[in-house]
């Protein structure tokens, strides 16, 4: 491997830490605000010259170096050097690595310069606007750290980094203490999924240290993997339902224990939980953290790691299967939401199982184009819901909106292209990416039950473009619901927040093309190899060859674009022609939709199984019997009451004042060791 | 021909020689002045360990000792003024107010 | 020859001045004077030892800053005895008297048994040149911490020594 | 260097500092005296008549303070007041053991070293050795069971210490600039001469060889690389010495004569000889560091015995080498302590608060400030050169 030492990579996740840093210290000792155009100045241009210097060194990558030499490393300084093992704090910027920073600067500093408009007015917290850039920046920073991070360790620093960056912005409006609990729910789901991370981190590390190779960077890995696929750990007996017991390979078992964390971070059966919670931060902050990036870390974290999983079929297929499950799972609840941004929410976690659907049946490069179309088709439509509720003064019930097409044209259109691109309706952005993923899934052999995936993930497109078009039509079109006097004052939003929007849009038309597959590309414009993406990753994941004619490809997509039009239609009679049939609808299917309504009580049977019982426990138990009788009474209280007693009666007494007496038992203490210790005593 | 441990019994009765001087003497400056002996005793020591490995090492740690040792004294003269404007003493068992 | 003599005699005064500085109850000025003397004969046993810049070091400090330092407290108290008041703890002190006779006499015999050659040394050794180099580059954080406890020492003393302290 | 070459060396040093130069300083302290306040001086003492422009007053006071009384004050410690005198006097003596009045000579096989103890660590010993002094003035104050000696003894005792700090300091400059606290390899690298104007040639301003670059020259003297040092350390030197301007241990308004109040006679002449002395030593010292020692101007040592040896042969040669450094360097010395006699007597005296400002607050922080300032610059010529 060709190793090109590149020092300006420091300087991408650097200035976002440095904004951060600013405005922050600035924040804490001088306990005011920068000017106004200060703060937008240090916020937004972190981020956008951060992202001039991705395009630019991305462009030097792609364009300088032959295939496979497509790597760039920047060694900051040894973090840890123990016998054989170094951890090297550095960053590396490879394909994977060069597809990410730039959605992460991208579409991030398009949020950032929406969020100059959208937080313009925030009164509801003192020096708000400040601390909000400084949170925003330092997510930039944690995100880029995670994704440039050249070694496990590195990569979970920034892993934790992003975590704590969520933490603070879901409850950015921490007075209301709903936001607080929002945001803690997000921090602990997150840990419960962390430790399964650090898990795979250790025995991953285990079993390269036992093959010789101590070491956890990506690429040193990747070439030692082959000494650790053979290896074998046995299960203990209860483990005895497990399919493949009673061995599994070494990397099976750390692949899953990996995948728990991408499950946290990534919103996946069963730890999706706090997402949709993570709604109550701003609006800016569900685009950036809770759609494009952040949630994106998991399945960055399985391409990244794609030649372990390739080498676990059996962790691959649990990918495959939970990112499934999940898709459809997510959909059918986003169905019935009346909350504009919980519906998104749900949306995006049913995106997210289709990236682990394709991770999962090893078309990394498909999870990857996914994962990038979707950052820019799922910013854009939170931006414009957050264009929405901002015009109809923070009310994000959908079912109070309505004809909104009028009021907020602009707003409108662009909107409608995202819903259109998740939808996949071609030529859009999602079409191409939601079409590679059912090719992978439908051309996985070796996947058990891949016409099951293949089939869920048909069903789930036309649920996506189903519950897309009902947000749409329910808040756009017909007549508004809202009250009189609201409607008076809904107007179109300003430059600062539509010129994103407007760009997203762009992105989330054209955003397709570059990885358009090649029997397009043939078919259209005879180009052999268009799939640039596919082909410019190859270098970094482990992708597995599907080779599917071209005419059964066509007649794939056909049908995928055939059932999301049949969701989409559904939609437009039940929601644009006979809106009448909809309470009708609902009454019949009522237990149905009480169930779907509740989000099928996973919140209340998570609170049954898991929160009140351990909550129970801990009070009575941990606190009441271990902390406060045991600890407290006996071990602190206790050894200080001893201590007391014992030099109040006794030890006081040799503390005499007089200098003399302390020298006369320091000499007695010193001749009685040092005779001991010469032995003549 | 003088070996080591000559001089390692010289600093010896040094050591022991201060130390019997802040244990039995009462005016606090003696004290001061038999610490300084006790000090010095280290030194003689180190100086001649220094010559006997042949390196540097016990040098500098009596260089250390003397910078020590100037800023003890400096301080530690500041405090018995202190103590005579204070309490009108020098002896040392007349303060022994530091205790329970 | 030479050397023994030098040897002798330095470590007999100091020894014999040491003892000086405790036994002389009724000055404490001679007690001061007779550290200078100890102060002056361990320079000279440490040229002895090769050691020459911390021998003159030990005149300059020792003898020419902290005991002038002593002087100046002395004749600013105007302390013209030595000890006064009766003894609080005698019994403590004849004990203690006791233990340290009785661990120098044993300190003779335990240190002759261990007996080493002396190594040869080039002229380089103990030089204000080598031993800089030692402090400056092995030492150097040593070397800081000792200007940072100077500092603190000078204000310490700064304060304590104010008649009044604000 | 064998011991049999240094020894008639050394005692004609002591005969030259103890018996010619402090008996000369007062004569020349009473003319330079009468000279600055318009009077005649000493002229009175006479021989048959003979006055010889007041050179007879020093065997005149001689005799005066020898068969004067000697007295010890009742209540006085009668050992450390015999004993405080003499230990004034003889640290001045001896620290002039380590200046070196001369280079290094070879006549008749032998080397002839012209100093007396040629240490590695030498401007140390001066120190050292004159801290000790302080003893003599301090004892002499306490000895003398009077209140305005003891008076004049603490006052003693604080200004060393003060000015010692300041001393060493202000000297460290010169050791950078040297690289040696040995005092002949400071007279042996003063005799180099260095372009000022090298630096434009250095920074490739100007070709090598530039005819107006290589004229001006001048002498590696301390005083010209260390100006700032040289002040100091002459300043914080004559504050060591006890002398005016910073007599206050003395302070005849205030104290009488502090230290020495209860003195008379030889043990008085001693003090004031072991001041002169120091007068001298001083001179000698800063000779040796700043004004090149013993070497004369654009003349090197061996070029100047290159030069003699086609004329009167290599011994002899080297023998008029040395008599002309040896001339150098007492005039250098006279002219360092004449320029102390003019400070003497020009300047009053500090008041107490002044001489510990000066020292603490002015003499040390610039010292310090010239460490730094030639550690940059010795740094920053290092890169020039390099």
């Amino acid at each position: 491997m060709l190793e090109h030492v590149n020092e300006t990579i420091r300087w991408i996740p650097l200035l976002p830490l440095m904004g951060a840093l600013v405005s922050g210290l600035w924040l804490i000792f001088a306990r005011q605000e920068l000017p106004r155009p200060l703060v937008i100045g240090l916020g937004c241009g972190a981020p956008m010259l951060s992202f001039a210097l991705s395009v630019r060194e991305v462009f030097r990558l792609a364009t300088a170096f032959p295939a496979g030499e497509r790597f760039f490393i920047d060694n900051l300084y040894t973090w840890i050097s123990a016998g054989d093992f170094h951890a090297e704090l550095s960053f590396l910027l490879d394909p994977l690595s060069a597809v990410m920073i730039l959605v992460v600067t991208g579409v991030g500093s398009l949020i950032h310069i929406y969020s100059v408009g959208y937080m313009r007015e925030d009164h509801r917290d003192d020096r708000g606007f400040q601390r909000f850039f400084c949170y925003l920046n330092l997510f930039t920073f944690a995100m880029l750290v995670l994704v440039l991070g050249d070694n496990l360790l590195v990569l979970f620093v920034g892993w934790e980094g992003v975590g704590l960056c969520s933490y603070l912005l879901i409850g950015f409006w921490y007075l209301d203490d709903h936001n607080a609990m929002c945001g803690q729910k997000a921090f602990i789901v997150n840990r419960i999924g962390d430790f399964g991370f650090l898990l795979g981190i250790f025995l991953l590390f285990w079993a390269f240290f036992e093959a010789g190779h101590p070491t956890i960077e990506f690429y040193a890995m990747r070439e030692h993997v082959g000494l650790v696929a053979e290896r074998t750990v046995t299960l203990p007996a209860w483990l005895g339902f497990l399919p493949g017991f009673p061995t599994w390979t070494l990397l099976t078992l750390a692949g899953l224990c990996l995948f728990v964390g991408a499950c946290g971070k990534s919103a996946q059966l069963p730890l999706y939980v706090w997402l949709p919670d993570a709604m109550a931060g701003p609006t800016p902050v569900s685009a950036l953290i809770h759609a494009a990036t952040m949630v994106t870390a998991g399945v960055y974290m399985v391409c990244r790691l794609s030649f372990v999983y390739s080498l676990a079929p059996g962790a691959s297929a649990t990918i495959a299967w939970v990112g499934g499950l999940t898709a459809i799972f997510a959909a059918t609840i986003a169905i019935c939401q009346k909350d504009i941004k919980k519906i998104l929410a749900y949306s995006t976690v049913s995106q997210l199982g289709y990236m682990f659907l394709a991770a999962g049946v090893g078309s990394y490069s498909a999870a990857m184009f996914h994962l990038m179309t979707h950052a820019f088709f799922k910013a854009l439509l939170f931006l414009g819901a957050g264009a929405v509720i901002f015009g109809m003064q923070h009310e994000q019930n959908i079912e109070k909106m309505g004809g909104l097409r009028r009021y907020m044209p602009w707003t409108h259109w662009t909107f409608l292209i995202g819903v259109l691109a998740i939808s996949g309706a071609p030529p859009l952005s999602g079409f191409f990416s939601k079409d590679e993923i059912l090719l992978g899934v439908y051309a996985a052999h070796a996947m058990p039950g891949h016409m099951a995936l293949w089939w869920i993930g048909l069903v789930t497109a036309g649920l996506t473009a189903f519950y897309m078009f009902r947000l749409y039509f329910l808040t756009f079109s017909g007549a508004s619901r809202a009250p009189m006097q609201l409607q008076t004052r809904i107007r179109e939003q300003p430059v600062v927040i539509l010129m994103p929007l407007f760009l997203l849009a762009g992105l989330a038309i054209v955003g397709g093309l570059v990885g358009l597959p090649d029997a397009y590309g043939e078919a259209l414009f005879s180009l052999p190899s268009s799939n640039s993406l596919h082909y410019f990753l190859d270098e970094s994941v482990v992708s597995a060859t599907h080779v599917v004619p071209p005419a059964r490809e066509f007649a794939l997509a056909g049908l995928a674009v055939l059932i999301a039009a049949g969701g989409a239609f559904f939609a437009v009679f039940l929601y644009y022609y006979r809106t009448d049939l909809v309470p009708r609808v609902t009454a019949a299917l009522r237990p149905l939709y009480q169930l779907v309504w509740r989000k099928y009580y996973v919140d209340e049977l998570y609170s049954l199984a898991v929160v009140r019982p351990l909550v129970r426990i801990s009070d009575a138990f941990l606190y009441r019997t271990i902390d406060v009788r045991m600890i407290d009474r006996l071990g602190v209280d206790g050894t200080a009451g001893f201590v007391r007693g014992v030099a109040d009666r006794g030890l006081k007494l040799v503390q005499t004042g007089l200098m003399q007496s302390y020298v006369f038992v320091m000499l007695l203490g010193s001749v009685l060791l040092i005779a001991y210790l010469v032995g003549g005593l | 021909m003088i070996e080591a441990w000559e001089y390692q019994v010289v600093a010896g009765l040094l050591f022991m020689i201060g130390t019997l001087g802040v244990l039995v003497r009462r005016n606090v400056i003696v004290i001061v002045m038999c610490i300084e002996l006790m000090l010095n005793a280290a030194n003689l020591s180190l100086i001649a360990f220094s010559r006997q490995w042949g390196n540097h090492d016990g040098q500098i740690f009596v260089f250390m000792v003397i910078v020590v040792a100037a800023v003890e004294v400096a301080v530690g003269l500041a405090i018995i003024l202190r103590l005579v404007s204070n309490r009108d003493t020098v002896n040392i068992e007349d303060t022994s107010l530091l205790k329970w | 020859m030479t050397e023994q003599v030098i040897f002798y005699v330095s470590a007999f005064v100091a020894l014999i001045s040491a003892a000086g500085v405790v036994l002389n109850v009724r000055n404490t000025l001679y007690a001061a004077l007779c550290l200078v003397i100890t102060m002056l004969s361990l320079a000279v046993l440490f040229i002895l030892l090769n050691a020459e810049f911390i021998g003159v070091l030990q005149v300059m400090v020792y003898a020419g800053a902290i005991v002038v330092l002593f002087l100046f407290v002395i004749m600013l108290l105007n302390i013209r005895g030595g000890d006064m008041g009766a003894d609080r703890q005698p019994v403590l002190k004849v004990i203690g008297t006791l233990l340290i006779v009785g661990a120098s006499v044993k300190l003779v015999p335990l240190l002759s048994e261990s007996r080493r050659a002396w190594p040869e040394v080039g002229p380089e050794f103990g030089t204000v040149r080598a031993i800089g180099g030692t402090l400056y580059t092995d030492y150097l954080l040593a070397f800081e911490i000792a200007g940072v406890l100077l500092l603190a020492g000078i204000v310490g003393a700064v304060v304590m020594g104010k008649q009044r302290i604000d | 260097m064998e011991v049999g070459a240094y020894v008639p060396v050394a005692l004609f040093l002591f005969a030259v500092i103890a018996l010619v130069f402090a008996p000369l300083m007062t004569w020349v302290e009473r003319k330079q005296s009468a000279l600055m306040q318009d009077r005649i001086g000493a002229n009175r003492a006479d021989i048959l008549g003979i006055k010889a422009i007041g050179l007879l007053h020093p065997i005149a006071d001689a005799i005066k303070m020898i068969t004067k009384e000697d007295t010890v004050p009742d209540g006085g410690d009668r050992l450390l007041h015999t004993l405080a005198p003499i230990i004034a006097t003889v640290p001045a003596m001896i620290s002039f053991a380590v200046i070196p009045y001369g280079g290094s000579y070879q006549a008749w096989g032998a080397e002839w070293d012209l100093v007396v103890a040629d240490l590695d660590y030498g401007v140390l010993y001066i120190f050292a050795v004159a801290s000790l002094a302080t003893y003599g003035n301090v004892l002499a104050g306490w000895a003398s069971n009077n209140n305005w000696g003891m008076l004049g003894g603490i006052r003693v005792a604080a200004q060393m210490i003060s000015y010692e700090v300041a001393m060493g300091v202000s000297a460290v400059g010169v050791f950078m600039i040297f690289g040696t606290l040995r005092l002949t390899d400071m007279g042996f690298a003063q005799q180099e001469t260095f372009r000022l104007l090298g630096f434009v040639e250095h920074l490739g301003w100007v070709g090598a060889g530039t005819w107006w670059v290589e004229l001006i020259k001048i002498p590696m003297w301390g005083i010209f690389l260390q100006p700032l040092a040289f002040f100091l350390f002459l300043t914080a030197l004559m504050a060591e010495n006890k002398r005016a301007p910073f007599d206050i241990p003395e302070g005849e308004s205030e104290i009488i004569a502090g230290y020495f109040i209860e003195y008379s006679g030889m043990k008085f002449g001693l003090f004031y000889m072991g001041e002169w002395v120091e007068v001298v030593v001083i001179s000698g010292l800063m000779t040796a560091m700043f004004l090149g020692g013993w070497s004369i101007p654009y003349l090197p040592d061996d070029v100047l015995v290159e030069f003699l040896r086609h004329g009167v042969g290599l011994n002899m040669a080297n023998v008029l080498a040395m008599i002309a450094h040896v001339a150098t360097f007492f005039l250098k010395v006279i002219v360092l302590i004449w320029f102390q006699q003019l400070i003497r007597w020009s300047v009053p005296r500090f008041r107490y608060d002044q001489v510990m400002n000066l020292g603490w607050k002015i003499l040390l922080p610039l010292s310090l400030a010239n460490i730094v300032i030639t550690g940059l610059g010795i740094l920053i010529i290092g890169e020039i050169m390099n």
